[in-house]
């Protein structure tokens, strides 16, 4: 049986590294991908938090959150190409018309 | 009539309206102006009615609530759109609705022709709407209302010839420094709305619900911040140190509006708040100090300031700054009444001077444009002699210069002296009451003289202006004179409703009548102030004539100065050629006499208003809007538009959080 | 194989989401029909489904309690979720008004932006009336990702793409904090719903001192500060606000806003009133900052929409105020703030949409040069704006404000609305830079290009009546406030 | 034992993690992202949800991974050159560890922080009925109402995604 903290802690460190990926990756693909990684530690804390707690809600929360990261994914990688179609790029050090 | 108090506002709301949304179609200027002046004289005879009524009325009965509608009604806050009428408003009513009527009528004849005079009226009827609704008002919120209300008519008004850069930039800076004003307003009012709330559960914001609980209310303290707060308000509506420059820039608006609502209304709104709450006022020693050095040094300040200039308008300006000064030291002194008093009287005199300087300004307009010459038609420089050329206007003007100068028997004369001995013989601020006094004194001395130094220049003496510009000088027509002689006659006789004791002619029926609104205030006084040392008659009787002399002194100062050494050498050349010599010698004494006395006077004021105003007022001002704006371009940068950045002010925010929460 | 124990579906409690949802899938079929130059009858479909759905909303004020919640408790539609409810509809109403000018005049009047637009106004009501955490996160989803599309809308310019974009990653992101949040708050009471979470928290007062708790309520709180625009969160509004199609940053810039603070407001003022201490002293700092940082970066703003942008930052911080002071006094000066929130901005950007022409050159505030006197209505409309929005009276700008800060101080909170007095008297400034460009500039345009549509005129009327009835009458709309604070 | 496995693939987990962030090439970051989401799976499968594992390997390593990594293919997106700018990076990493050091320092408090409402979901339980069966059932019962807003969120993405993407609407 493996301690409960210790599912915390892989989910935390899973979650800082999300968070270092989204603060410093200039591509935004890869930043959607971190950000996938942040959720996807999300999920093993309430899987985690769950199987401890003996209540199914924290799986069925990870079944809502999968669901949204699909959708996000979709919406995000047309608007992603939709920028690309008009800027040739996708680096976010690019998307910087608007700014002050 | 007191049920249909509601339609004072209700008339000039309706004027605005009309002529806001159809002004524009029906361009007939008599339509326009006519209607504007009818809706407010209406309100002037519902007034006219109120006042009768109250009149009738036992004295401890005359306060009337009327509410017209439940406003804004929740849990323990509780704001009804709710007019008060008491002696103390039906004055302020009877003023900016008569004085008003007859300024609205003047605005005809001088507003002719003059792009956009639809937009005038609508913002001048905007403006009285305000103002009512101000000194009506039955809680602070009704008043706070009309408080900004007329602060943002009078910045459209003072834009009014948006074209000129300069009046856009004064139109400006009057609403910045009157926000800053109601931001003390608003911040004392919510100290006082508080603190009685938190510590007596009575949340009010209702002026007779605080009169009844302001027993709870202890002496100093947080009613001393509170009172500074609403001081501070004051200043910035009503032009006193620090907050009075935008006063003598607003002159960039129209002639009738600098006299309507930067002279006798809207700048004597804080005269009016602070009489409207003397109950929590007198309860804070302190501040009454701080309100009446400050009216004090606004009064000499400005006055010296009003000699050093050449505009008209701006000597007027700077004498209202001034007035208005000796209206706080009133409120100050615990003076309520001459405050009050003063404020009336000089709504009339001032006015008058405003709407003849106006009448001069027009004239002269007119007889420089015929002659196709640039000269300033505002500077006095250029004026001189107008007297014959305007007979009307002179005699108006030169009463209304006698009433403000301060000589016995105009109405100005009842109300400063009034002042000036409850200065010197108030029970509140002991051992300061002397400077008090004597500040008051030669500002009084300085007000005679630059006031007739203005008439001198401008109506006596010889024209200044070219032959052909001087034979198109006319009298202004009816619609203008009119005004200015019902104000010229109220500027003579309004003082004899409040004359003092002393004089014992009349009974003083003002202070009677503003007695039970004040009863309060006094009874609070009472309980603190050192036993009132008591001054006999003959000091009161030497004081009054003391201050006579004064002001007789500043007129011979500015007679021998304007009048007297132009003519004397004149006159000696004409008959005895021989001592033309010597009348150069004269020449010489005046220049000592200007070396001596003017010119450091002068020098003063211009140092006064170059040094203080523009550098050290003005200077803050732009100081605090740089480093706002510094601040502005450093927060802005930090906007860079690289979606790293915001993510980063995310994640350095949620660190910060937890750290602070979870290492506490 | 038993039978599965369906819950109490009571359709009463989510009819308005129902409807939406059923005309938003409607529209979309009749899209395909529908040529391209003719969508405004969309437009006009998609406003008959919001007006059918102020019904159930009328008709649910004062319901029974059994009426109000439904599906094991997952919704609660009480009268607070149902004043929130009437301005996301006002909101959405307000903007699919001036849309399909704009649409048009950019060319890029799809037919799909409607459905959005109402599927995004169901997701706004179902974080208002969700009582469990997964129905606030999939309303806030909902909302957000209809959301990230209409401010990509325009897909032909590089400026709605880039605010798409910006808002997209940057969502995504503050999702991430907030699901930990909430996932950090299901360990700690081991529930999701709100009711379960009070619950937990009275029977075991222990548990505020449990350090993971408090995290997750942090969290959660980072997560609708993004939605709200509170600094230091805030950084996405002014460059999508300004990129975004006009008519959605209109939408945008009220609904979402006003939903973030339905789901706020009821989490923690419902599940954590036990933090109170903690959540109000971070939310002291929030307003401040939020007010502060808004209004001063606002001084700066040449372009109209980045200025309005960081002015809705400053009124987020406004708002927060209220939220503080945490009585209802305050919750219900929210309410009435956020309503007429609703009027002023939305009024306020129809007008920066009238100005603008196609590709948008117009909305630098010196193109306002003596629009005042060419079109004397519009500058009416557009100062009654402004004067509202700088809290000028009587608007109901005024009202609302001076409502929340009385909240404020009758819970103690003097400073802070001291501070809020003092931003919003730093504020006027620059809405009256505008009044001054429309008021005491010359002309430099003719403005003839310039066309108002009936759609548009009923817009700017209905905003204009918004704005001024509840500021001279606002008796009316306070107590219908007050009867939906929940306690 | 079970610690032990537990120990390798938690390693597994965070170096692939790590190598998301690290990979200059998106491909490479997309496929360590798929290890990590493999060695999620597997947490799954010890924690007694062999259902979720399944749809994390599905939806997640399945559906939404190769939906990105095909529009890397499609975009043709080359290796990143060197950050423009770099104090992004160092702030960031800095932020991120402070950030894991926060999380680090509240969780190894042990079992302390975990007090919530315990319920009868145990290993008996899932056995008897089976995870997929007890996860159906309490979606369509005890959250049907989230579940019917999924469908309305998959409307929108799609509906968004024609919207922005297509290329003649």
């Amino acid at each position: 049986m493996v301690p409960l903290p210790y599912y915390l802690i892989v989910s935390g460190i899973l979650f800082s590294i999300g968070t270092i990926g989204v603060l410093t990756r200039r591509n935004a693909i890869v930043i959607f991908m971190c950000v996938e990684l942040m959720l996807n530690a999300v999920n093993l804390t309430f899987i985690a938090f769950s199987h401890e707690l003996g209540k199914i809600d924290g799986q069925v929360f990870v079944f809502f959150i999968m669901t949204v990261a699909a959708a996000e994914a979709a919406v995000g990688l047309a608007l992603m190409i939709a920028f690309y179609k008009n800027r040739e790029s996708i680096d976010v050090e690019d998307v910087n018309l608007m700014k002050w | 009539m007191l049920e249909y108090v509601w339609l004072i506002p209700l008339f000039p709301l309706l004027g605005a309206v009309f002529n806001g949304l159809l002004g524009k179609k029906i361009k007939n200027e008599a339509v326009i102006g006519g209607i504007a002046t009818l809706m407010i004289f209406c309100s002037f005879l519902v007034s006219c009615g109120i006042l009768m009524q109250l009149i009738g009325l036992p004295a401890e009965e005359r306060v009337f609530e009327k509410v017209v509608f439940p406003w804004i009604h929740s849990g323990n806050f509780k704001a009804d759109m709710a007019f008060l009428v008491d002696p103390l408003s039906a004055i302020m009513i009877m003023v900016v609705t008569g004085v008003g009527s007859l300024i609205h009528l003047y605005s005809i004849g001088y507003m002719h022709g003059e792009e956009g005079f639809y937009r005038y009226f609508s913002y001048l009827n905007l403006f009285a709407m305000s103002m009512l609704l101000l000194v009506l008002g039955g809680n602070m919120l009704v008043m706070f209302i009309g408080w900004e209300g007329v602060g943002l008519c009078s910045y459209l008004l003072i834009g009014y010839y948006f074209h000129k850069k300069s009046a856009g930039d004064a139109a400006k800076k009057a609403f910045v420094m009157n926000r800053v004003g109601d931001f003390g307003f608003l911040i004392g009012l919510f100290t006082l709305y508080w603190w009685l709330g938190s510590n007596h559960n009575v949340w009010t914001i209702n002026f007779t619900e605080i009169k009844a609980a302001s027993s709870l209310l202890p002496y100093g303290g947080v009613v001393t911040i509170a009172t500074l707060c609403f001081f501070v308000g004051a200043t910035g509506k009503s032009a006193q140190i620090p907050l009075y420059t935008w006063l003598p820039d607003a002159m960039e608006g129209p002639t009738p509006v600098s006299a309507l609502i930067h002279a006798a209304t809207m700048v004597t709104a804080g005269v009016y708040m602070i009489g409207r709450m003397s109950f929590v006022f007198v309860k804070a020693p302190d501040t009454m100090m701080v309100i009446a050095i400050v009216g004090a040094a606004t009064a000499i300040f400005a006055a010296t300031i009003g000699t050093a200039q050449n505009d008209i308008k701006r000597v007027l300006a700077y004498s209202t700054v001034s007035q208005l000064g000796f209206m706080f030291l009133a409120m100050g002194v615990g003076a309520f009444t001459a405050g009050v008093f003063h404020l009336m009287t000089h709504a009339f005199f001032k006015a008058c001077l405003f709407l003849g300087s106006g009448s001069v300004i027009h004239a002269m307009h007119h007889a420089l444009h015929h002659a196709h010459s640039h000269d300033d038609p505002q500077d006095m420089r250029n004026m001189g002699g107008l007297r014959k050329a305007m007979p009307i206007t002179f005699i108006t003007f030169l009463v209304s210069t006698i009433a403000i100068a301060g000589i016995p028997g105009f109405s100005g004369f009842f109300s400063k002296d009034e002042i000036l001995w409850q200065a010197f013989a108030n029970p509140f601020h002991g051992g300061l009451n002397i400077f008090l006094w004597g500040t008051g004194a030669i500002a009084a001395c300085f007000t005679a003289f630059y006031m007739f130094r203005l008439v001198f220049m401008t109506f006596f003496g010889e024209c200044r202006i070219t032959a052909k510009s001087k034979d198109h000088l006319h009298e202004s027509p009816l619609v203008i004179t009119i005004p200015l002689m019902v104000l010229g006659f109220l500027a003579v006789f309004g003082g004899y409703v409040g004359m003092p004791k002393l004089l014992g002619m009349l009974p003083n029926y003002f202070e009677h009548w503003l007695e039970p609104v004040f009863a309060t205030a006094q009874g609070y006084a009472q309980t603190y102030v050192h036993a009132g040392a008591h001054h006999s008659h003959a000091l009161e009787w030497g004081l009054m004539g003391l201050s006579v002399v004064i002001a007789v002194i500043g007129i011979a100062i500015a007679y021998i100065l304007y009048i007297a050494s132009p003519s004397i050498p004149a006159r000696f050349t004409a008959t005895f050629p021989a001592l033309h010599r010597a009348v150069y010698n004269k020449w010489y004494i005046d220049e000592l006499y200007d070396f001596l006395f003017i010119n450091p006077c002068k020098a003063l004021g211009s140092f006064l208003w170059k040094g203080f105003d523009v550098l050290v007022i003005d200077g803050i001002v732009d100081g605090v809007a740089k480093v706002v704006m510094g601040l502005s371009g450093m927060l802005k940068n930090l906007q860079s538009g690289y979606v790293h950045n915001y993510a980063l002010s995310m994640a350095l925010g949620v660190v910060v959080i937890i750290a602070f929460y979870i290492f506490r | 194989m038993e039978t599965l124990a369906m819950p109490a579906i009571n359709f009463a409690a989510i009819m308005p989401e129902t409807i939406l949802s059923a005309v938003a899938m409607a529209l979309l079929l009749v899209n395909v029909f529908v040529r391209s130059e003719q969508k405004a009858y969309l437009g006009y479909l998609s406003l008959i489904g919001i007006l059918v759905t102020f019904f159930p909303i009328v008709a649910g004020w004062n319901a029974p309690v059994e009426l109000q919640s439904g599906f094991n408790g997952a919704v609660l539609q009480d009268n607070f979720s149902l004043f929130f409810k009437g301005i996301f509809l006002v909101s959405a109403a307000l903007s699919i008004l001036i849309s399909d000018q704009y649409m048009q005049r950019e060319g890029c009047n799809h037919g799909e932006l409607y459905p959005l637009i109402l599927l995004a106004t169901a997701g706004m009501m179902l974080m208002a009336s969700g009582t469990d955490l997964m129905v606030i996160f999939l309303g806030l989803e909902l909302l957000s990702v209809a959301l990230y599309v209409l401010a990509g809308f325009n897909r032909d310019k590089l400026k709605s793409n880039e605010a798409g974009l910006k808002y997209f990653l940057l969502g995504a992101f503050s999702t991430g904090f907030l699901l930990y949040g909430m996932a950090l708050t299901f360990g700690a009471t081991g529930t999701t719903k709100i009711a379960g979470i009070a619950a937990y928290v009275a029977a075991n007062p222990m548990i505020t001192g449990n350090q993971m708790f408090l995290v997750g309520m942090l969290l959660m709180g980072v997560g609708f500060s993004f939605k709200i625009a509170a600094a230091p969160f805030h950084m996405w509004t002014p460059d999508v606000y300004e990129g975004a199609p006009t008519p959605m940053t209109a939408f945008m810039s009220v609904g979402p806003k006003a939903a973030g603070f339905a789901a706020f407001l009821r989490v923690f003022m419902i599940a954590l009133p036990a933090y109170k201490p903690e959540w109000s002293a971070l939310l002291w700092v929030l307003a401040v900052l939020t007010m502060t940082v808004g209004n001063i970066t606002a001084l700066f703003q040449q372009d109209i929409k980045r200025m309005l942008a960081y002015s809705s930052i400053a009124h987020a911080g406004y708002v927060l105020v209220g939220f503080v002071a945490g009585n209802a006094v305050g919750t219900a000066g929210i309410m009435f703030y956020m309503l007429s929130y609703a009027f002023m901005n939305i009024g306020a950007f129809a007008i920066i949409l009238l100005v603008g022409r196609k590709g948008e050159p117009n909305n630098n505030v010196a193109d306002y040069a003596g629009f005042g006197f060419k079109h004397p209505l519009l500058g009416l409309a557009m100062s009654i704006f402004l004067f509202s929005l700088a809290g000028i009276p009587p608007a109901a700008g005024f009202i609302g404000k001076f409502y929340i800060f009385s909240g404020a101080i009758q819970a103690g909170y003097i400073w802070l609305a001291i501070i809020g007095v003092l931003n919003s008297a730093a504020s006027v400034y620059y809405y009256l830079r505008v009044m001054v460009f429309m008021y005491m500039k010359d002309p430099v345009e003719e403005f003839d290009w310039l066309k108002v549509t009936p759609a548009h005129a009923l817009c700017l009327l209905v905003a204009v009546a918004g704005v001024l009835i509840p500021g001279i009458v606002p008796g009316y709309l306070l107590e219908l406030a007050q009867k939906a604070v929940f306690f | 034992m079970e610690t032990f496995f537990f120990a390798i693939v938690a390693l597994v987990a965070i170096v692939s993690g790590m190598l998301v962030v690290k990979c200059r090439n998106p491909i490479n970051s997309a496929l360590s992202l798929i290890v990590t989401f493999f060695c999620l799976a597997t947490f799954y499968v010890m924690l007694e949800a062999p259902f979720m594992a399944a749809i994390q390997v599905i939806v997640y390593a399945g559906a939404i991974m190769v939906l990105i990594v095909f529009v890397i293919m499609l975009l043709n997106l080359r290796t990143e050159t060197g950050s423009r700018y770099t104090h992004a990076v160092t702030v960031g990493t800095i932020i991120g560890v402070l950030t894991l050091i926060e999380i680090v320092y509240f969780f190894s408090g042990g079992r302390s922080g975990l007090t919530g409402a315990t319920g009868g979901l145990n290993t008996e339980t899932i056995e008897r009925v089976g995870h997929t069966e007890l996860i159906g059932r309490s979606m369509f019962t005890d959250f049907l109402l989230p579940f019917e807003i999924t469908s309305l969120l998959l409307l929108v993405a799609i509906v968004g995604a024609v919207v922005l993407a297509k290329k003649k609407i």
